[in-house]
């Protein structure tokens, strides 16, 4: 049984590379390698309607896929409304809405 | 007299096979459809919706009244097949009739009449019709032919690419009728008769061939035809030629009033099984024309789709651009199909998305009428600034819905296919428009305006695209513009244009200020911008491609502005060319008197 | 490959006394491990006969109230000027500290009255008007795993066991633990730098042993003062150490040694707690890795009495790696006091773990 | 025949030759190695075409061999004065002008400590790398293949830590360009760089981030790796901040390759004592940054290349073609 001392050993927040398995990661790079392409500018952030009401952040959230932390990427997803202003204001050129779709259909069961 | 030889077996087996496969298919179709389209069904047919329908069987399926319009030697080429093989049909039946009377014939009978009726005295006149009915359909065999050579001489660029059923069908096909003249040729040959073409050749043969020789020809020549005849039959249900029988019910169907619609039903069979695969749809399509993408088209979805083979990367990749729907012969609801398909493939109800909508509210403003930018539009704030020039102008109270940002319309996520998320942001702007009691909604959005007409329950509250409204504030002499010598061109959106019906009011409104330049393909047959939300598939430098191809016929009118009334279409094409690309919007607020 | 150590090690050397010391205790070793520093001050005095004035007079430097955002900057300052001015008074000049944090105190207060020398000025009044003491600072100021350091050659001489599996003869694997105020503040503070410091290594190699060279060598026990002392905030402490010993594992080490009074304690005492909290037990056969201050590795180096050292104190048994050193030792004493009483022990750190036919318990 | 004494045999040094051979003044080379060539004789392929180093070299050193230009190997120069230098051996050469082309010195990776360049096996800078593929086998110090590959940015530069608060600019791309070819010789690798900013300042750099990104699918990390160390099975284990999502992140590599910065010659000082001025950097201080940024502060000194600052082949090649112009203006007025 275990013995409660009042606080239980944190989980670590790093993200862990070695840990984390990439194999979905690799299957959305494979299917939309321009998402890679991203340089972290935010405009896509910036203009989101979902970001502007809730914490959604799609750069943050698409970044964290990459590196294998799937956990509630699915449900941040959700939050977008894919409007698509994102995909107009990308300097990189990528089409956002296709990551949004296809994320969320690799991690439909995370 | 009997009606029977050994080598009908072939016909009587793949005949039974249709007819059965056939009826199996449209009786459980028919089953499967929703109560409301059975009853439908029920209340119009005793109506006059029967005679029209079947007026337009007439047309169509026999007379291809569309494909005529397309390219009238492609229309001779499925006229002469159709309609051609109709006539031999029922021409055959009434020289059954003329020859024995009303008596029970087999169905084989019938189709081998002259095989069987060598021991009748003959009746020219029939042999002469039904040789010149043969020659008609035979030069509709012989341009098939020709069009697998060179499909341009009937204005098609490209030709579906059939898979392996098809083109046994296919095969088959091609050799029923000249089968059919040789075996005809044969049988007068050895026992005289027949008219100008198969007398004549059967003189020719007899002359030629030696008796015994000819009588084992002929007996060939009549297994092979049934064979034919046999193997096209078996193979119909399952091929591209199901539409020549599904196209009938479809029409009658349709004129009921059953319509395909997001969600998938059985009335979609029908619309899929309509399909001929005849390609026509492909050459519209920009994706092919511009962008060398060679399987996605409409034939191509409808194929996979009814061989439950279809892919996501399919079904997504289209602009919905309703080019291909505006030209198919059959009329199938071609983007609906798609778009129920998306609905399959990716609709995943959740109660829970979108919860963090409940008390958004950033609208501003009091008025009875109600303007909604849209996403996009908040992305191109020259048309909103030309909008509050123009309802200031016109000394219009507005409620502004979304200036400061507001909740999509929902659109994007129907076109995607999730379906039932897309009704939480019907429901919220919905609420929202009720709340602040608008009774004429104003969008320059077309995506928003499709959806608004055609999802959103707004009883009472008029929707309006801007050119609507601004000609109408212009008719009403609440707005006046100054006309000058500007050459303008116009640039249809698809959802104003072909989707919404809205063709004449955005050229009405540039009319007034200068003088309109038609680009080469205009209204109906105007081209996609290329940066359609729907198209989830294609990458930026594609759209931008396609913004580049629209933008230089839209160029080629020597206009020095173009214009546009869909913010979306305004920011692609501006991407594709130098020339000034503005909303309708910008042109009025510019020549305010 | 170790060249390169060495160099980086050459770059950071300090000065450090020869005899003579000022001794500052730590506040909490005397009451985690009270035989250590005892066994510092025997070893200098009876083994390498040097001068350390062990002064009852000293306080705590207030280096735990200082780093829980308790105890202002200006009066650490005035505390620690009166270590110094006891340590004047008594005549010594090189100063010397049990404590990590201490000797971080020490070189941060030194540090800042170099760079701000009004901050000093300041001090010597507010010391004088509140004990009417005057102070000299130091000479040279050193932590006492220095002094041991400097002394390793002459100990690896006197040795009478060494870092060495006596069945065996390979080199015991030791992991080194320094306490992040030791050199991470100054890294000049520090023999071979802060990245990688050589002052337990150092005394590890001379008497046989071998480092262990393991990912998370370099991270923090995870004492972290507030992170500590708030027992909401220990589970972050915990995993720290957590990680450290997740890290070290696979290297499958004979013992830890360190530095400083928390992280000995921390990597002692969290192994118990992780074992008791998710069942996770390290070191062999799941016993634990023992923990031992320089002190005691030195002691028994030189052959002092585990019990005298006050090795059963820990939480992890160290018979393991005594029975490895080929140590003898009196199984029965082990928890008996000065007077011969049973003096209680404390819970073993072998839970959740199966083979418990092998766990050193006297009362079986 | 005027002379002119040139410091410095690499590819400022040859060009600023050249040019003033082909207007006829004599210029000597005083090179301190034994060959011409500077640090590009240690370079593999040249961002952003991939040209061989070697083609450029082989080049420059033909046609100064070809124009049949003095130079003077294995001589390291201890002073300079307008118009003399006098050597490390006490020996003074004298002329009617000098030209500064020592070029820099690259940062000494085991100064980052945290980093264990030098301690542990699989550290290896942006040097070693252009070696081993000059030399044919890139490989881990073990001889395998490597299957995951950090590069570090920035390594000596923009690093208060280690008085390297410059830019040396030419790092950037080229932790891209050596990720590529990584990439390309071990095409089932994962390739990391971790970067602060990336710098593409040049025509085609950025593009070649791009293809980079998006063709080799090289992931790209914002953030600094904050220490390395080994691992068990002799592999390094990285920290960083994934700055772009706020979490601290980690891994282990096979290889680490530390991007090493251009940091100041170490004959700078000695020009600073003959009165031309230095910056902050440790780089020697032109006139002006615009219309005198060949000139040092005395008459009749010059300089070409990246004795004043990091710059890349192609700058450097005109700059020495500047500074000649410069000189050939200063003998006809002198």
């Amino acid at each position: 049984m275990p013995v409660h001392f009042g606080y239980t050993i944190s989980k670590p927040r790093a993200i862990d590379i070695d840990h984390n398995n990439l194999r979905k990661s690799d299957e959305i790079l494979r299917e939309m390698p321009e998402l890679q392409t991203c340089i972290g500018c935010g405009a896509c952030t910036a203009v989101c309607t979902a970001g502007n009401l809730t914490q959604f952040n799609f750069r943050k959230v698409h970044t964290l896929v990459r590196r294998g932390e799937y956990q509630g990427a699915y449900e941040e997803m959700n939050k977008c409304m894919l409007c698509g202003k994102c995909r107009l204001v990308c300097p990189r050129g990528i089409n956002t809405r296709g990551v949004v779709m296809l994320i969320k259909r690799k991690l439909g069961d995370f | 007299m009997s009606f029977y030889a050994p080598f009908c077996l072939p016909f009587i087996i793949g005949a039974v096979v249709m007819f059965a496969t056939i009826l199996w298919k449209w009786g459980s179709w028919l089953y499967r459809l929703p109560h409301a389209d059975k009853m439908r069904i029920l209340r119009g047919l005793p109506t006059t919706r029967t005679l029209s329908a079947a007026w337009e069987v007439v047309r169509e399926s026999l007379l291809h009244r569309r494909i005529f319009r397309v390219n009238p030697l492609l229309g001779y080429m499925h006229m002469s097949l159709a309609f051609g093989w109709f006539l031999l049909i029922a021409v055959g039946w009434i020289e059954t009739v003329a020859y024995l009377g009303f008596r029970f014939v087999p169905l084989q009978g019938h189709v081998f009449f002259k095989y069987f009726a060598t021991g009748l005295e003959h009746k020219p006149v029939f042999d002469f019709l039904m040789d010149l009915l043969l020659l008609f359909v035979l030069s509709g065999v012989a341009l098939a032919w020709g069009k697998r050579l060179y499909s341009r001489a009937m204005g098609m660029r490209r030709t579906t690419k059939h898979v392996l059923g098809d083109r046994i069908a296919l095969s088959a096909l091609w050799f029923i009728f000249p089968a059919r003249l040789v075996a005809e040729s044969l049988t007068c040959a050895l026992y005289g008769g027949g008219g100008f073409l198969t007398g004549s050749i059967g003189a020719w043969m007899a002359g030629h061939i030696d008796a015994g020789v000819l009588i084992y020809l002929e007996s060939a020549a009549w297994w092979i035809y049934s064979s034919c005849l046999g193997l096209f039959f078996v193979a119909l249900p399952f091929s591209r030629y199901m539409h020549i029988f599904t196209e009938i019910p479809l029409i009658f169907l349709r004129h009921y009033g059953l319509r395909s619609s997001e969600k998938e039903s059985a009335y979609d069979h029908f619309q899929i099984e309509a399909c001929s695969r005849c390609g026509i749809c492909i050459d519209p399509c920009q994706l092919q024309s511009v962008l060398q993408i060679n399987d996605v088209q409409s034939v191509y979805f409808l194929r996979d789709r009814r061989y439950h083979s279809l892919r996501l990367q399919t079904a997504d990749n289209c602009l919905m651009c309703g080019r291909c729907a505006e030209r198919c012969p059959v009329g199938i609801d071609l983007n609906t199909l798609r778009l129920n398909s998306r609905d399959t493939m990716r609709n995943v109800p959740d109660e829970k998305r979108y919860d963090y909508l409940q008390g958004v509210d950033r609208s501003s403003g009091t008025g009875k009428v109600g303007y909604f930018a849209g996403c996009m539009t908040l992305l191109t704030p020259r048309i909103l600034l030309a909008m509050e020039r123009i309802f200031k102008a016109s000394g219009e109270e507005v409620w502004w819905a979304d200036k400061e940002g507001g909740v999509c319309c929902g659109r994007p996520l129907m076109l995607s296919g999730e379906t039932d998320s897309a009704l939480k942001m019907i429901q919220y702007n919905t609420e929202l428009f009720r709340k602040h009691g608008i009774t004429t909604l104003v969008t320059s959005c077309p995506i928003c305006l499709r959806v608004f007409r055609e999802e959103y329950r707004l009883d009472g509250i008029e929707v309006l695209h801007h050119s609507e409204y601004l000609l109408r504030l212009m008719r009403s002499g609440r707005l006046n513009v100054t006309h000058g010598a500007e050459r303008f061109t116009y640039h249809d959106p698809c959802e104003l244009g072909r989707g919404s019906g809205i063709y004449d009011e955005p050229r009405a409104v540039i009319e007034a200020i200068g003088e309109l330049l038609e680009p080469a393909e205009t209204r109906e047959h105007a081209l996609c911008c290329g940066s359609s939300v729907a198209n989830t598939a294609i990458s930026d430098g594609q759209q931008l491609q396609l913004a580049r191809s629209v933008a230089a016929e839209l160029d080629a009118t020597g206009a020095s502005t173009i214009v546009t009334a869909c913010p979306l279409c305004k920011k692609a094409i501006a991407r594709g060319t130098q020339t000034e690309v503005r909303d309708l919007a910008e042109i009025v607020a510019e020549h305010l008197q | 490959m170790t060249a390169m150590k060495r160099r980086s090690w050459s770059d950071y050397q300090k000065q450090i006394a020869d005899d003579k010391y000022y001794y500052a205790r730590s506040c909490i070793r005397q009451n985690f491990f009270p035989g250590s520093e005892k066994a510092f001050l025997d070893i200098l005095h009876n083994d390498l006969g040097r001068d350390v004035l062990d002064d009852p007079l000293h306080s705590s430097c207030t280096g735990i109230g200082y780093h829980s955002d308790i105890v202002p900057l200006e009066t650490i300052m005035t505390v620690v000027a009166r270590q110094f001015a006891l340590m004047t008074e008594a005549g010594y000049e090189n100063f010397i500290s049990s404590c990590i944090t201490s000797f971080g105190v020490y070189t941060e207060v030194l540090a800042t009255w170099n760079e701000f020398p009004e901050t000093e000025e300041r001090t010597r009044e507010y010391l004088y008007k509140a004990t009417g003491r005057e102070f000299r600072k130091p000479t040279s100021l050193a932590h006492t795993s220095d002094i041991m350091f400097h002394f390793r050659d002459e100990i690896a001489r006197k040795a009478k066991y060494r870092l060495v599996n006596a069945q065996t003869g390979e080199p015991l694997r030791v992991v080194e633990h320094i306490g992040c105020h030791y050199a991470k503040i100054f890294p000049k503070s520090g023999i071979g730098g802060s990245e990688f410091p050589y002052v337990l290594a150092g005394m590890i190699e001379s008497w046989g042993g071998e480092c262990v060279d393991y990912p998370e060598r370099r991270h923090c026990c995870g004492f972290g003062f507030r992170n500590y002392l708030v027992q909401a905030n220990r589970g972050y402490s915990i995993a720290n150490s957590h990680k450290k010993l997740e890290s070290m594992a696979p290297y499958k080490p004979d013992f830890i040694v360190a530095n400083c009074p928390g992280c000995t304690m921390f990597l002692d005492k969290w192994q118990y707690a992780i074992a008791e909290m998710e069942g996770t037990t390290y070191g062999e056969n799941g016993h634990g890795i023992p923990v031992l201050t320089y002190e005691e590795m030195a002691g028994l180096v030189l052959g002092y009495d585990p019990w005298e050292l006050g090795m059963q104190m820990h939480q992890v048994d160290v018979e393991p790696l005594l029975d490895k050193m080929g140590i003898s030792y009196d199984p029965a004493a082990k928890y008996l006091g000065r007077n011969g009483k049973y003096i209680d022990k404390p819970a073993s750190a072998v839970v959740n773990c199966c083979p418990t036919d092998t766990v050193y318990d006297i009362r079986q | 025949m005027k002379r002119v004494i040139i410091i410095g045999g690499g590819v400022a040094g040859m060009q600023t030759a050249l040019r003033l051979a082909e207007e006829g003044v004599e210029p000597l080379i005083v090179e301190k190695e034994a060959e011409l060539g500077g640090k590009l004789r240690g370079w593999h392929r040249l961002f952003p075409s991939f040209t061989p180093a070697s083609e450029v070299l082989g080049e420059l050193r033909s046609r100064v061999a070809r124009r049949g230009i003095e130079v003077m190997t294995s001589t390291e120069v201890k002073a300079v004065e307008a118009g003399a230098v006098t050597l490390v051996d006490g020996r003074r050469i004298e002329g009617d002008a000098v030209t500064i082309c020592s070029g820099f010195d690259l940062f000494d990776a085991r100064i980052k400590e945290e980093y264990g360049y030098g301690i542990y096996d699989n550290v290896f800078t942006s040097v070693d790398i252009e070696r081993m593929l000059n030399e044919g086998r890139v490989a881990r110090a073990d001889g395998s293949r490597p299957r995951r590959i950090a590069f570090l940015h920035c390594v000596g530069s923009r690093d208060e830590k280690v008085c390297q608060r410059h830019c040396s600019r030419v790092c950037c791309v080229t932790g891209v360009k050596q990720a590529m070819e990584m990439k390309e010789l071990f095409p089932e690798a994962d390739v990391f760089n971790f970067y602060m900013d990336i710098r593409m300042f040049g025509p085609g750099y950025e593009e070649m981030y791009r293809e980079a990104q998006q063709r080799y699918n090289i992931h790209f990390v914002r953030g600094r790796i904050s220490e390395a160390a080994p691992t068990i099975d002799g592999r390094v284990q990285i920290k960083a901040e994934d700055t772009l999502t706020g979490r601290p992140l980690r891994m282990s590599v096979d290889m680490l390759v530390l991007l090493v910065g251009m940091r100041a010659g170490e004959t700078n000082p000695a020009y600073e004592a003959a009165g031309l001025g230095r910056l902050e950097s440790g780089f020697m201080a032109p006139r002006d940054s615009f219309l005198g940024n060949v000139r040092s502060r005395t008459e009749g000194i010059f300089y070409a290349g990246t004795v004043t600052a990091p710059k890349n082949i192609g700058e450097t090649i005109n700059e020495g073609c500047a500074a000649a112009d410069a000189v050939l203006e200063y003998l006809k007025k002198s």
